[in-house]
């Protein structure tokens, strides 16, 4: 769908991450994403991962990366934003009475909101969270109300010294979803195969209709927007 | 609506306006979005003998006002889209398409063509002998006057519809390509298909696109596009369907007036999926308010 | 500033920012914005054997992201050019300055450059065989390698200075165009001059431009200059100085990772006419935000 | 000079009409134009007349055309512009003891600074004033304050029915200063041949760099942006 969402709340909550809440959504499931036009002289849209959502306010938590997130940090409480919603496939539900939810910096926004789905469903979760370093980490608080947290930082200034890799050592992991930078999911399909992973693509729509966004996968090629952006660890193919 | 009509070589539309080949598949993720039987036509994604991947990503680069891929016609080749995706077509959209044909070689455009005559719903072909992404056949073949009408002659010669050719910009001449295409047989020409462009991102001091180069499409190419179809219209006395960069009722207007019986969207759908709906349904009132009662009455008028 | 000094042929920049021939003038519509002696140097308006009025007004027209102009090489001739301008240059600028030669015929560029090889301010000529919007000559030599490289060798014979060459986008192979003027003896190669395009105002129903075609600059054509700028980096050894939309630091450091050893900018002078000194001031500490001591380092790099 | 200049005050005074007030400009000449980058994907500047100035406070009066100037039709009180001030030279004075100001549509802005220039030098105005109709009309009393004024409109739902030209009948113009759209100054040039009119043309730049704006003048080819906007009318040449 096309929605006009007017901005409720945007405020900055670590080092050049912001939390945007756009009232006036339709319901999202976790794993799915919006596509957002940015302010300015920006040609192709934004894709950001539903953080949260209650009713229809949902929470986007990103970071300044380039221009177009540069741009979308100086939008203002009350003006509003064109965005194409409920983008992609949604995280499954799983049979498992405890899972891991791995995430590596803005990678993290999206387990926030399936943390909380799968708490509903009462399945117990345990979150490893990497960062680069302390002043990068976010809503680290909010996880604990939901489960277990450990916390990985690259300098080791907070929680763990290391990647979420660290943080794994010494668990059991039966069942995971994972979010963040395509060589920590690489390193994590390697050695955990049951599981599901959120990707990210240079995207030119969102919604299917280019081709831009195709993988090869173990069958077929898929599209990150529209069979994905969650694919099961097992059909993944990394490029060499 | 009446007043927006206009006709192809073997085709009315109800009004002009269509999808771009490989912007809009073939419709299936717009009708989330409205109801695509509005449409003049559209012209489906390329359609290859072979299924074909296409290039490694990342494939799409942002510039200004417009963006450059590198799909690399990736697509489920030939029978597939005869047996799975034709059939459940008219479900969608229930007026004629055209449908993208797309090559390395010769014998491949002729093989697609043979298979693809069978189904009613394609009213004409566009022989994509311009894509930049492909680094077999594709480009060269528009790119060369002799090259060019050879496939337009064997693309004719099997075809039971019309034949439109789709031509590159990337040319010195595109006038003397536009009459080899016409002396050649073809019943139309398709203009234009993507510049070739490139992008580095600074950070990491390589090419932003896996393929290095791709095409350049959007509101940027919109000045080079409207030449062109300006300066074959004056050349050649087959109909013209312009492309680039149109994003608007008034660039659907210019692209008219400068000589196009019938315009596509390609990358406006990218942004702005509802972009053909709001174009269709402000258009009428828009070339009344320009003096205009019928839309053919546009066509070429720059001219003088 | 010793970080950003580049060296072309027969000239050493204190950095790589020029502005463009045709959008400067010779300099003097710009000291009352800044001091122009922190420019590496300035490609002068085009200069011809004879004054040019050029062509009928309207001349400009905006389009997305850029502009058309058709100009038409309008200046004073060469001889009021070694005799009123040149002469009070130096009280403007203290560098040497590139003189862009332009002409219809080959006597003609011949004779400019014959004119001229007194001036000592003048340390380069760029050859000007791509202007779009006159009728005879002009792009004409640029399309064809024959052509090309038959004017390139005639200018080589007779100038004292070395020479480089501007070619226009608009043909289908530029690394063809480029290996003949560097194998006709070319010391550089600038790319590049404007796309052909056109605009339709949609009220009058008549083409913007008073000569319909124009040329095309600014951000719009950056992706198309770029590949060309890195395409022919790969097949020549000459220097390239590149151009096409430049208008940040950003953009300068593509062109350079492209190939580039220097940079032109065009159409950006004439929006934001404190353009070069704003690029001039960041480039250092931004070429060493991205790692880099030395500008001359970031030439090719995006070819790995 | 490149000047932000803020927006003190912007309101509608006619059909299509507005008048901008921008705070912190250097002073102009009468005649003297500035050419504004307007908001929005508007590549080019827009160049505008001085209509008047007061301190560092310049007004400017203009119709809505198109999509540039429909955009800065929207610019709010407290925004700043980017303004390449103080741009072509103003109009001449003269030796005349009184003179004629003739203006047509939004050629009348510049005409108003004009005439209180004048008025200082002790030079008596009278103002010929043409609109479409009466709906276009404005400035119309500022005018009165300064000398005699008649105004024209097409249709004569004000004044006198006819152009410009009619409302001249019966005068002896000795000289005089002209703005309008070209057919109009066209005309009047071909009967009055002792004064000064301002062009318009599309400009690339403003400020002399592009050459995009030069016509033909008597005598050699003249740049309206520099050398212009205000010609006199012994050196004018008409396209045929
Ligand atoms: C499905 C999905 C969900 C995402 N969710 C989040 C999120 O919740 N929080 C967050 O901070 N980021 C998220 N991202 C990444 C985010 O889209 C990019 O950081 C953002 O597009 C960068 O834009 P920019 O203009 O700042 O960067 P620029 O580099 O200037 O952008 C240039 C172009 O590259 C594209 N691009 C750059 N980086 C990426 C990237 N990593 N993925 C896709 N396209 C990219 C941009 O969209 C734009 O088209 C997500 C990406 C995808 C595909
Ligand atoms: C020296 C000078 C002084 C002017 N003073 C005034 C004034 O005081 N009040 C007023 O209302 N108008 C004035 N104009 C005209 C004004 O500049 C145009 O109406 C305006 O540029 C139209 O912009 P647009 O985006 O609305 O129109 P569009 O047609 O969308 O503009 C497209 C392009 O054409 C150019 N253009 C269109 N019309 C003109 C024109 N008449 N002259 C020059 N360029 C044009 C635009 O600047 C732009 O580059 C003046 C023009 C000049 C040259
Ligand atoms: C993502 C993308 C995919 C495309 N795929 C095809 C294709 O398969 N076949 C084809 O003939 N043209 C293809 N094109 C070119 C468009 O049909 C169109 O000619 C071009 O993009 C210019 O129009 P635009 O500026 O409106 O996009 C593609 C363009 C884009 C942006
Ligand atoms: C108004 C204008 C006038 C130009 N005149 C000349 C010229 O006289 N000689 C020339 O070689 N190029 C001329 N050019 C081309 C520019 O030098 C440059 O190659 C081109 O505009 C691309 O760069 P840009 O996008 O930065 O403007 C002109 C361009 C513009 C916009
Ligand atoms: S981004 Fe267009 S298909 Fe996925
Ligand atoms: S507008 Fe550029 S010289 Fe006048």
């Amino acid at each position: 769908m096309i929605k006009r969402l007017s901005v409720k709340n945007h405020e900055t909550i670590a080092k050049d991450t912001f939390a945007l809440v756009l009232k006036g959504a339709p319901p999202h499931k976790p794993g799915q994403f919006i596509n957002i036009t940015v302010p300015g002289e920006h040609f192709l849209r934004r894709p950001f991962s539903i953080a949260d959502q209650e009713d229809d306010e949902i929470l986007v938590i990103y970071k300044v990366f380039g221009s177009g997130t540069q741009a979308l940090s100086e939008v203002k409480i009350g003006e509003t934003l064109d965005c194409l919603t409920c983008l992609g496939n949604g995280f499954g539900m799983t049979k498992h009475k405890h899972v891991y939810l791995i995430g590596g910096g803005v990678g993290i926004p999206p387990l926030y909101y399936l943390a909380k789905a799968l708490k509903k469903h009462a399945i117990d979760v345990t979150m490893v969270l990497g960062f680069n370093t302390e002043a990068d980490c976010f809503l680290i608080e909010a996880f604990e109300t939901l489960g277990t947290v450990i916390v990985a930082t690259l300098d080791g200034s907070r929680g763990i010294q290391g990647t979420v890799l660290e943080g794994l050592k010494d668990h059991t992991v039966n069942y995971y979803y994972a979010v963040g930078p395509n060589p920590m999911l690489k390193a994590l399909t390697s050695i955990y195969k049951d599981g599901e992973v959120s990707l990210e693509e240079r995207m030119g729509c969102g919604f299917g209709a280019c081709m831009g966004c195709s993988i090869k996968t173990k069958h077929e090629p898929k599209r990150v927007c529209k069979e994905g952006p969650v694919f099961k660890v097992e059909e993944l193919v990394w490029k060499t | 609506m009446e007043n927006l009509k206009v006709t192809l070589p073997g085709m009315v539309l109800q009004n002009p306006i269509m999808p771009a080949s490989g912007t809009f598949g073939f419709g299936f993720d717009f009708v989330d979005y409205y109801d695509i039987n509005i449409l003049g036509s559209i012209m489906t994604k390329a359609i290859t003998q072979h299924p074909r991947y296409g290039n490694a990503v990342p494939r799409i680069a942002e510039v200004t006002s417009g963006m450059l891929n590198a799909i690399g016609l990736q697509n489920l080749g030939v029978e597939e889209a005869v047996n799975a995706i034709f059939p459940r077509l008219p479900s969608i959209y229930r007026h004629k398409v055209i449908a993208n044909v797309s090559g390395s070689t010769v014998e491949e455009y002729v093989a697609v063509i043979k298979a693809l005559n069978k189904v009613d719903q394609i009213g004409a072909y566009e022989i994509n002998i311009s894509c930049p992404n492909i680094k077999e056949g594709g480009m060269a073949f528009s790119v060369d006057e002799t090259m060019a009408s050879y496939v337009t002659k064997a693309c004719k010669a099997v075809s039971e519809k019309p034949i439109y050719v789709k031509l590159s910009p990337n040319v010195t001449d595109i006038v003397k390509i536009a009459k080899a295409v016409e002396a050649a047989g073809a019943d139309a020409i398709t203009l234009i298909n993507t510049l070739l462009g490139m992008r580095i991102d600074v950070k990491t001091r390589k090419p932003v696109l896996n393929n290095i180069y791709g095409g350049l499409s959007g509101p940027a190419i919109k000045p080079v596009a409207l030449k062109m179809v300006y300066q074959v219209y004056r050349n050649v006395s087959i109909p013209i369907i312009g492309m680039g960069g149109i994003m608007t009722k008034e660039d659907v207007v210019e692209f008219m007036m400068a000589g196009a019986s019938a315009v596509a969207i390609g990358t406006g759908n990218l942004v702005d999926p509802m972009i053909c709906h709001t174009i269709v349904h402000e258009l009428e009132s828009y070339i009344s308010s320009l003096g205009f009662e019928k839309i053919e009455a546009l066509v070429g008028v720059a001219h003088g």
